[in-house]
């Protein structure tokens, strides 16, 4: 284990930590912009975690300890979960000890405390954010292994690193199995980040919201905690495209100081470009009803598996 | 016939009279007739019997003719006789087939049985080796008639019919069994009739009737109405 | 000697009880003389296994390892019976459905019952053999009768009649095969008709005339087996009489009956050389089996259920005695042991639960166990255990036959097991609400006197996973008597 | 260890026995409840824990075997303990014993069989299940097989008042019945000629293909129905709730693996060398039971059968496993093969925990509530922490999280089905991604599933006002639970040296010499040379890491004030229980997406009802479609066959006739 790796996997963590508002206020922004909308502060997202973190935490009379270790283990899968996408180089130290399968794993261990706790308490709202968020992901998760299989098929690892290394170094081909689940990937992450045209993150109209339904007893640091966690995990998911999708610029194998200095900036382009590409998509697409939603996922699921026979059928 | 020594000629004449008789049965419809037919059928043999020991010289052979007499042609015609007057049982009701259609049947049977006896005739060293054939044509018979009754009595006249043509077989074929076996046989048929006349008795107080359409109650082909529990399925 | 006595003392016990059997403790001189048959039955065992066979009174009897079994069986199962009936008869004279008169009648006919199968058992010669066959119809048809009910009148005319024309057929077997024998060894009479004479020279029988005699033979005592299509008295006979009967009728007198055919098959399949008595038991086994495990399915009187379930049982054995060979052979003895010890383990618990009910209708029968434990368990123990369960000695024997028929008879073998499988829904599907399940009736005062269950039961278990080595030798034999070389 | 390894199997026998013992204990005082729960189950829980330690120490002993002088005269019992039967042994000594701990704080006097015949029943299961694992020839197996089948059915049967209890239970031995004649068959055509009925002899035989096809079938058929494999799941929904819990927990967590046993047994150690389009057979059966099985527990508002619905999953999971392993074996690659059997052995041990820990939860929520139905239950993590914080440890676990065990048999099995392009035949290359695509959306629904159980019955509000009264479980069933959750996080977090072992089995199974372990004790690598690795220890200590930071940093940089207040109501009205979701109302998607999977009948309240009730009920499409046919032909053909006797004595002797002139014209 060099340094130099080692300092990229601690500059990995912070930069997850420190960036994930700032994309979600981004693409909020560009959202703005693209709807002719007075675009609010790149830095609202800090702010409002901000204040929430000053405020007094109001807790339902009847939740048990779990709600209130929900938001924290929720927070700390995601921080873990960045820890093992190689955004910026691929010789992670830390990602011997989980692979993409465990990062998918990690990603339904958030989600599973995050619908328990919503059904704690026990309101109409919390359950049926959380029928709906465990619906969500139990045709996403599949969707976004299957999608990972295919990743993991043309470079014969499941760890994230090798393949972006994989792909990254290797010359340029085109892959049409990944254009099947690039286009699945997007869905996926939309619909887990609880964007248009699932989940609308700009309401609160009770009957389609989903995501917001399960924080609407928190409070405070917890809900602030949630937050975050919500930032991280777009952030986690967006950089999972890139690890997947267009890996080049991460300081590969061999590289050096120099490949890490040159990936940052690269990444902040990559994510000033998905947060547009994003913001987008959401402003063409309209939000569909809930009853749709498995359609869009199963979708997704199935763009997957075309993928997935796609390369079978290609070698490609 | 000729070279057939007349005893012989008499013992033949005997057989074809028992299978007369046989078809005689399965066409009466009488009870009463019909005991009087098993008498003859029994005095038949008797007569048999007695020819075969005289012919033969066996002396066993006139004890079975005597037990024959004794049973056959006296006792049992006389419990039966009695046990009609004490039921008033003297018509058989319509067969299941009429008398036609009966004959018919009959007559595919002797020529079955005649085909069947004729490896054991073919082996037999006995002077009565023709008449195997007969004997079997009477059991089958008998149980023809069996089948085509209705009446509990005229079903036991079938019964022992067949018990006499298997007597005759046994004469014939071998000139009877060794004593001892003829003696249990003897013992059986006289028992099984006394426990036929217990049971006339029975079914009688029972059912006040001998007609066998009361023994019908017990079958498989009811209809099941449904299970108390709709348990097992 | 032992012989004699052993045929002598039931006699002496039918001619004792035919004058005494009213009395009060006549029910206990029934057990006692069974006793005594029992005690005589084990001595001559230890004899012939030590000495080896006998023929005795001029060869007309004789003891080989085939026969002495059954004989040792017949003698522990009439024991076990006559301690049954004692309380049970009992009660059902406390219920007024017999007379002091018709329990005498039972009891001097029970002992002659055991006499004539005794004496079929042992005899030597085919004629006796039919002689007693005959007279142990005879026995019984009044006991059938017993309660004068029109079922049970329905139950027993039918039982004389189709019993009493089938047995006709074998007398005429039986002089066919005289005629052969005499044809073969001369006139020398008596001797043309000992069984072991036969045996000795069967090589030599007439087959066109043996081939015939079978058939007589086969239809005959199989009447008696209980083969369908010949069987349709026997659901009838074994539901309607008492207990006791049903118990030693599905228990003993079957047993005998198939020995007849198996010794029969015996000469006959020596003379003829050919596999044809073996299919014909085949093909009567299997119609059996299936023909029974339909009718299982819609009963709904409990002894009629397991009358059919004889039946069933008949089939298979039939079918292994057919398919010959030591395995084949050594199985089916096997099952006829424990077929015996379970079924009228089976009939025992039965009556009592029909008598505790007061109907024989199963949907009458609810909740055994609540009702009295050992009824309950003694039912349901014996139905698992007739139904092939493991570990019952069933099984054993039922392993043993399948897997024999696999080899001999591969096509056979999906037959068997669709019946065993239809034949095992119909009576679990039946005896487990029996059993379980809850019941207005309130428990009994005093548990019944089920010793003979459990016996049986215990003894059926122990040959399932142990069969003695002595037993297992004495068995080996037997089928090799039988010809499974 | 060396006098253990050499005289393993003997112990093994006497402990057995020693269960035996304690179950006949049980009926010197049969009523006696201090006597026979608080003294002989925690008894036979050791013995269950000195078989499990036996079982784990003499895992890599050379094979023992030993032949009893009881059994048929020309097959007397053989007994063999090789590695394949130490890992159930292990399987089974190890979620025995906590069962049993719990069992003795969770019998109670009341309806039913007394307890000294439930203990007996009880052990005597134990004690056959054990007898499966050794037995070495086929009579014995059956012995064992169907003992065990029996001593469950009267479990089942202990509140035989119920009708569709006793319903349940017949059903149950029914179907265990026509399986055990197909493994009896099975062992029939497997002995190849020899005749000679011990597993050895069946190891030697050398059959035709086609021979080892149709054993290779009647063996699924046999093992599959008790299995529980989709279409011969039926009776398991059924039996499974009606056990009481612990009966539950153990025909679900360690009968069903003897059906895994009796799988791998007939496959590997007596077929030998299957051909590799079989295994397609197990995988696909296995995939369809285990998406059918996680549908159907999304849908079900009975907790038990909720959780029996789960343990179909499973099996299908483990199923699938084998599938693989046979294709993988059989196309020389026994490196993904012993993958692939260890994921499904892993997955067996898994399983054995965790569904012994929710349905043993599932029975103190019983005990202290009453109630099965989820509709009526809710917030009793209040009431209960202990039961409800311990359930959820199962909870995750089953829902395939990590770091927790359930994961790792996923991923192994995942990581088997990813390696397939070196396959020589294109078509399993095509399928086997799929089946990981379909195993996926499985573990994806259980989560789904489990998020279920839990909420709905710890969580929220309770919605009947009885369950205030519900009290947490006593200090045995405590120790069964805590017992059962320590083992799911040791299986999860030290995957290592379970694989280390289990590589034992694969090894004896495949005849591959078990590759040495490459890589520290705390990072898992599922072959040598693939980089993909996974470190549970790691992964659970930096996610608890991160966790302690971030509260230790909002604890220094933040004030603690906290409130408690009523939930948010949304300015409307007071909220009530019955505003949560129902079980029915969760389902609800699972029901709109997998429709065609659902015979359903549904009322819909119009909206003029005073009070207006919506009822689903939830059908079972293979029920309707080839049970019910089923039964009816056969009565259809007993009615036929009942025509032919219509109590005239006519018909009955001319019977007789015919049946005498047919047989007579045979001779002729």
């Amino acid at each position: 284990m060099r340094p130099i790796d080692l300092l990229t996997q601690i500059l990995e963590v912070i930069a997850a930590l420190a960036a994930a508002p700032l994309f979600l206020g981004w693409v909020n922004q560009c959202r703005a912009w693209l709807q002719n909308r007075r675009p609010p502060s790149l830095w609202l997202p800090y702010l409002g975690i901000r204040k929430l973190f000053h405020k007094d935490a109001v807790i339902a009379a009847n939740a048990s300890a779990l709600f209130r270790l929900a938001p924290y283990v929720v927070f700390g899968a995601m921080v873990v979960a960045a820890a093992i996408i190689p955004s910026m180089g691929t010789g992670l130290p830390f990602t011997t000890a989980a692979d993409a399968i465990a990062l998918v794993g990690l990603l339904a261990t958030a989600r599973v405390f995050q619908s328990l706790a919503a059904m704690d308490v026990g309101t109409a709202f919390g359950t049926l954010g959380a029928r709906r968020e465990m619906m969500v992901g139990f045709l996403a998760e599949p969707a976004l292994l299957t999608i990972i299989f295919v990743a993991s098929l043309i470079s014969a690892t499941t760890a994230l690193p090798e393949i972006t290394e994989n792909l990254a170094t290797q010359h340029l081909g085109l892959y049409p199995s990944l254009a099947f689940t690039a286009v699945a990937f997007t869905m996926v992450l939309l619909a887990e980040n609880a964007r248009i045209p699932i989940d609308n993150p700009a309401t609160h109209l009770e009957l389609t919201m989903i995501h917001e339904a399960m924080l609407l007893e928190y409070s405070a640091r917890h809900l602030a905690l949630m937050e975050w966690a919500a930032a991280l995990k777009l952030f986690n998911y967006a950089c999972i495209g890139f690890a997947l999708f267009i890996p080049w610029g991460v300081s590969t194998g061999a590289g050096g100081p120099a490949a890490l200095a040159l990936s940052i900036p690269l990444l902040a382009v990559k994510l000033a470009l998905a947060g547009v590409a994003l913001a987008l998509i959401e402003t063409v697409s309209a939000k569909v009803r809930v009853f749709r939603a498995p359609e869009f996922l199963a979708t997704a699921f199935l763009l997957a598996m075309l993928g997935l026979l796609v390369h079978l059928l290609l070698g490609a | 016939m000729n070279g057939v020594p007349f005893d012989l000629q008499l013992l033949n004449m005997c057989a074809a009279l028992l299978l007369l008789l046989s078809f005689a049965m399965l066409a009466q419809r009488r009870v009463v007739t019909l005991v009087n037919l098993l008498a003859i059928q029994g005095a038949l043999l008797f007569a048999a019997t007695l020819l075969l020991a005289w012919r033969t010289g066996q002396h066993h052979l006139y004890l079975s003719a005597a037990l024959t007499l004794g049973l056959k042609v006296i006792f049992l015609p006389w419990l039966l006789h009695r046990l009609i007057r004490r039921l008033e049982v003297y018509w058989d009701t319509e067969p299941l087939l009429d008398v036609s259609g009966t004959m018919l049947v009959g007559l595919v049977v002797v020529v079955f049985a005649f085909s069947l006896a004729q490896p054991i005739s073919a082996l037999a060293s006995t002077a009565t080796r023709s008449s195997i054939g007969i004997a079997v044509a009477v059991i089958l018979l008998s149980f023809v008639t069996m089948i085509t009754r209705r009446k509990a009595m005229s079903q036991v006249v079938g019964f022992l019919s067949m018990e006499n043509g298997l007597f005759f077989g046994a004469m014939s074929a071998t000139y009877g069994m060794p004593m001892i076996v003829e003696l249990g046989v003897a013992l059986d048929v006289l028992v099984a009739v006394l426990v036929l006349g217990i049971f006339f008795f029975q079914i009688r107080e029972q059912f006040d009737s001998l007609d066998l359409h009361h023994l019908e109650a017990l079958k498989e082909s009811a209809a099941l109405e449904p299970r108390a529990d709709g348990e097992g399925r | 000697m032992e012989l004699l006595l052993l045929i002598g003392s039931p006699l002496a016990g039918a001619l004792i009880l035919g004058v005494l059997g009213s009395r009060r403790w006549a029910p206990e001189l029934n057990a006692l003389v069974s006793l005594v048959t029992f005690l005589i039955a084990c001595t001559l065992t230890i004899r012939v296994i030590s000495a080896g066979n006998l023929l005795v009174a001029h060869e007309q009897f004789f003891i080989d390892p085939f026969n002495v079994f059954l004989v040792t069986l017949t003698a522990l199962v009439g024991l076990t019976t006559a301690l049954f009936s004692r309380p049970y008869m009992r009660v059902e004279m406390e219920h007024g459905r017999l007379s002091a008169g018709r329990l005498r009648l039972y009891h001097s006919m029970y002992q002659l019952f055991m006499a004539t199968m005794l004496t079929a058992l042992t005899t030597n010669n085919m004629g006796l053999l039919w002689v007693s066959m005959e007279a142990a119809t005879l026995s019984t048809v009044l006991l059938v009768t017993l309660y004068r009910t029109a079922a049970s009148l329905e139950a027993g005319w039918k039982y004389f009649i189709l019993c009493g024309v089938g047995i006709a057929q074998a007398l005429f077997g039986t002089i066919l095969l005289y005629f052969a024998a005499e044809h073969a060894l001369g006139a020398e009479g008596v001797s043309a008709l000992l069984w072991t004479h036969l045996n000795a020279l069967k090589g030599q029988l007439e087959p066109a005339v043996l081939g015939l005699a079978f058939v007589f033979l086969l239809v005959g005592y199989g009447t008696k087996v209980g083969l369908a299509p010949l069987h349709n008295w026997l659901p009838d006979a074994h539901a309607e009489g008492p207990t006791p009967i049903s118990a030693v009728l599905s228990g003993l007198l079957l047993n005998v009956a198939i020995y007849a055919v198996v010794r029969c098959k015996v000469l006959v399949e020596g003379s003829l050389h050919s596999a044809l008595p073996g299919q014909m038991l085949m093909g009567f086994g299997l119609t059996s089996v299936v023909l029974a495990a339909f009718f299982l399915w819609r009963q709904r009187d409990i002894k009629r259920l397991f009358a059919y379930s004889s039946i069933e049982h008949m089939g298979i054995i039939a079918f292994a005695f057919g398919m010959g060979g030591a395995v084949a052979n050594f199985a089916a003895l096997l099952h006829m042991t424990v077929h015996s010890l379970t079924k009228s383990a089976i009939f025992f618990a039965a009556g009592h639960a029909a008598q505790k009910a007061g109907s024989q209708l199963m949907e009458n029968i609810r909740g055994l166990i609540t009702l009295s434990p050992t009824v309950g368990w003694g039912l349901m123990m014996g139905a698992l255990a007739i139904l092939g369960m493991p570990p019952f000695g069933v099984f054993a024997s039922e392993f043993l036959i399948l897997t024999t028929a696999m080899r001999e008879q591969p096509w056979a073998t999906p037959i068997l097991l669709g019946a065993l499988g239809i034949a095992f829904a119909a009576i679990f599907g039946r005896v487990q609400p029996m059993v379980f399940g809850e019941t207005n009736a309130k428990r009994l005062p005093h548990p019944p006197a089920l010793l003979p269950v459990f016996a049986h039961l215990a003894l059926v278990l122990a040959l399932g996973v142990y069969v003695p080595p002595y037993l297992a030798d004495w068995y080996r034999a037997a089928a090799r008597l039988i010809g499974g070389e | 260890m060396t006098p253990l390894t050499h005289s393993a199997l003997p112990i093994c026998l006497a402990l057995l026995s020693l269960w035996v013992v304690i179950g006949l204990a049980g009926l010197l005082r049969p009523q006696s409840l201090a006597f026979v729960a608080r003294t002989l189950f925690p008894l036979g829980a050791l013995c269950g824990l000195a078989l499990a330690l036996l079982a784990g120490l003499t895992l890599g002993a050379p094979a023992e075997r030993a032949t009893l002088a009881i059994g048929l005269p020309d097959l007397p019992m053989h007994l063999r303990r090789d590695a394949l039967a130490s890992v159930f042994l292990l399987l089974l000594g190890g979620a025995s014993a906590g069962i049993s701990v719990f069992a003795a704080g969770y019998f109670r006097r009341g309806a039913g069989t007394s307890p000294g015949l439930l203990c007996l029943q009880y052990h005597g299961f134990l004690a056959a299940m054990g007898l499966v694992l050794l037995a070495d020839d086929a009579y014995s197996f059956m012995i064992a097989w169907e003992t065990m089948a029996l001593a469950s059915y009267f479990l089942v049967a202990t509140q035989h008042t119920l009708p569709e209890i006793r319903r349940a239970g017949f059903l149950y031995l029914l179907l265990a019945h026509v399986g055990a004649i197909a493994i009896l068959l099975s062992f029939g055509v497997l002995q190849g000629g020899s005749w000679q009925f011990t597993f050895d002899a069946m190891r030697h035989a050398h059959l035709a293909p086609h021979w080892a096809l149709v054993a290779f079938a009647l063996a699924v058929f046999g093992f599959g129905a008790k299995a529980g494999l989709v279409p011969l799941h039926v009776w398991l929904p059924e039996a499974h709730p009606a056990a009481p819990s612990p009966v539950s927990a153990l025909m679900s967590g360690v009968m069903l693996k003897t059906a895994v046993y009796g799988m791998l047994r007939v496959t590997f150690d007596l077929i030998g060398h299957p051909t590799w389009w079989w295994g397609l057979v197990p995988l696909a059966l296995g995939l369809l039971s285990a998406v059918y099985g996680a549908v159907f527990a999304a849908a079900q508002t009975d907790m038990k059968r909720l959780l029996a619905y789960s343990s179909i999953e499973n099996v299908g999971i483990i199923f699938a496993g084998l599938g693989l392993a046979i294709v993988f074996g059989s196309v020389a690659m026994p490196a993904i093969a012993a993958l692939a059997l260890i994921a499904l052995l892993y997955h067996s041990l898994n399983h054995a925990f965790m569904k012994s820990l929710l349905f043993l939860g599932t029975g103190a929520v019983l005990h202290s509530t009453g109630e099965r139905n989820l509709g009526r239950l809710g917030g009793l993590i209040h009431r209960m922490p202990w039961v409800a914080w311990l359930s959820l440890v199962g909870t995750l676990a089953m829902a395939g999280l990590p770091p927790l065990n359930g994961f790792v048999s996923d991923w192994l099995l995942l990581q088997a089905f990813l390696f397939t392009p070196q396959v020589p035949h294109t078509f399993i290359n095509m399928l086997l991604p799929l089946g990981a695509a379909l195993v996926a959306l499985t573990t994806a629904l259980a989560a789904y599933v489990m998020v279920k159980f839990f909420g709905v019955i710890f969580l929220g509000q309770p919605r009947e006002g009885a369950l205030a009264q519900a009290h947490d479980a006593g200090i045995l069933e405590r120790i069964g639970l805590a017992y059962l959750a320590l083992g799911c996080f040791v299986l999860g977090l030290l995957p290592t040296y379970v694989v280390g072992a289990l590589k034992l089995v694969a090894g004896q199974l495949l005849g591959a010499a078990p590759a040495r372990l490459e890589g520290p004790w705390w990072r898992l690598v599922p072959l040598p040379g693939r980089h993909a690795s996974y470190s549970a220890p790691i992964l659970f200590a930096a996610i608890i890491a991160v966790v302690l930071l971030t509260a230790l940093a909002v604890r220094l940089l933040y004030h603690q004030r906290r409130r408690r207040a009523a939930p948010w109501d949304c300015g409307f009205g007071s909220l009530n229980a019955r505003m949560q979701d129902t079980a029915e109302g969760f389902g609800q998607p699972i029901r709109h997406i997998f429709g065609a999977f659902f015979a359903m009948q549904r009322e819909l309240p119009s909206p003029f009802d005073r009070a207006p009730r919506y009822r689903v009920s939830v059908g079972d499409r293979i029920w309707q479609g080839i049970y019910v046919p089923v039964g009816a032909l056969v009565q259809r053909a007993a009615d036929t066959v009942a025509w032919l006797q219509q109590g005239r004595i006519a018909n009955y002797l001319l019977y007789s006739f015919v049946t005498l002139v047919v047989l007579l014209a045979l001779v002729l």
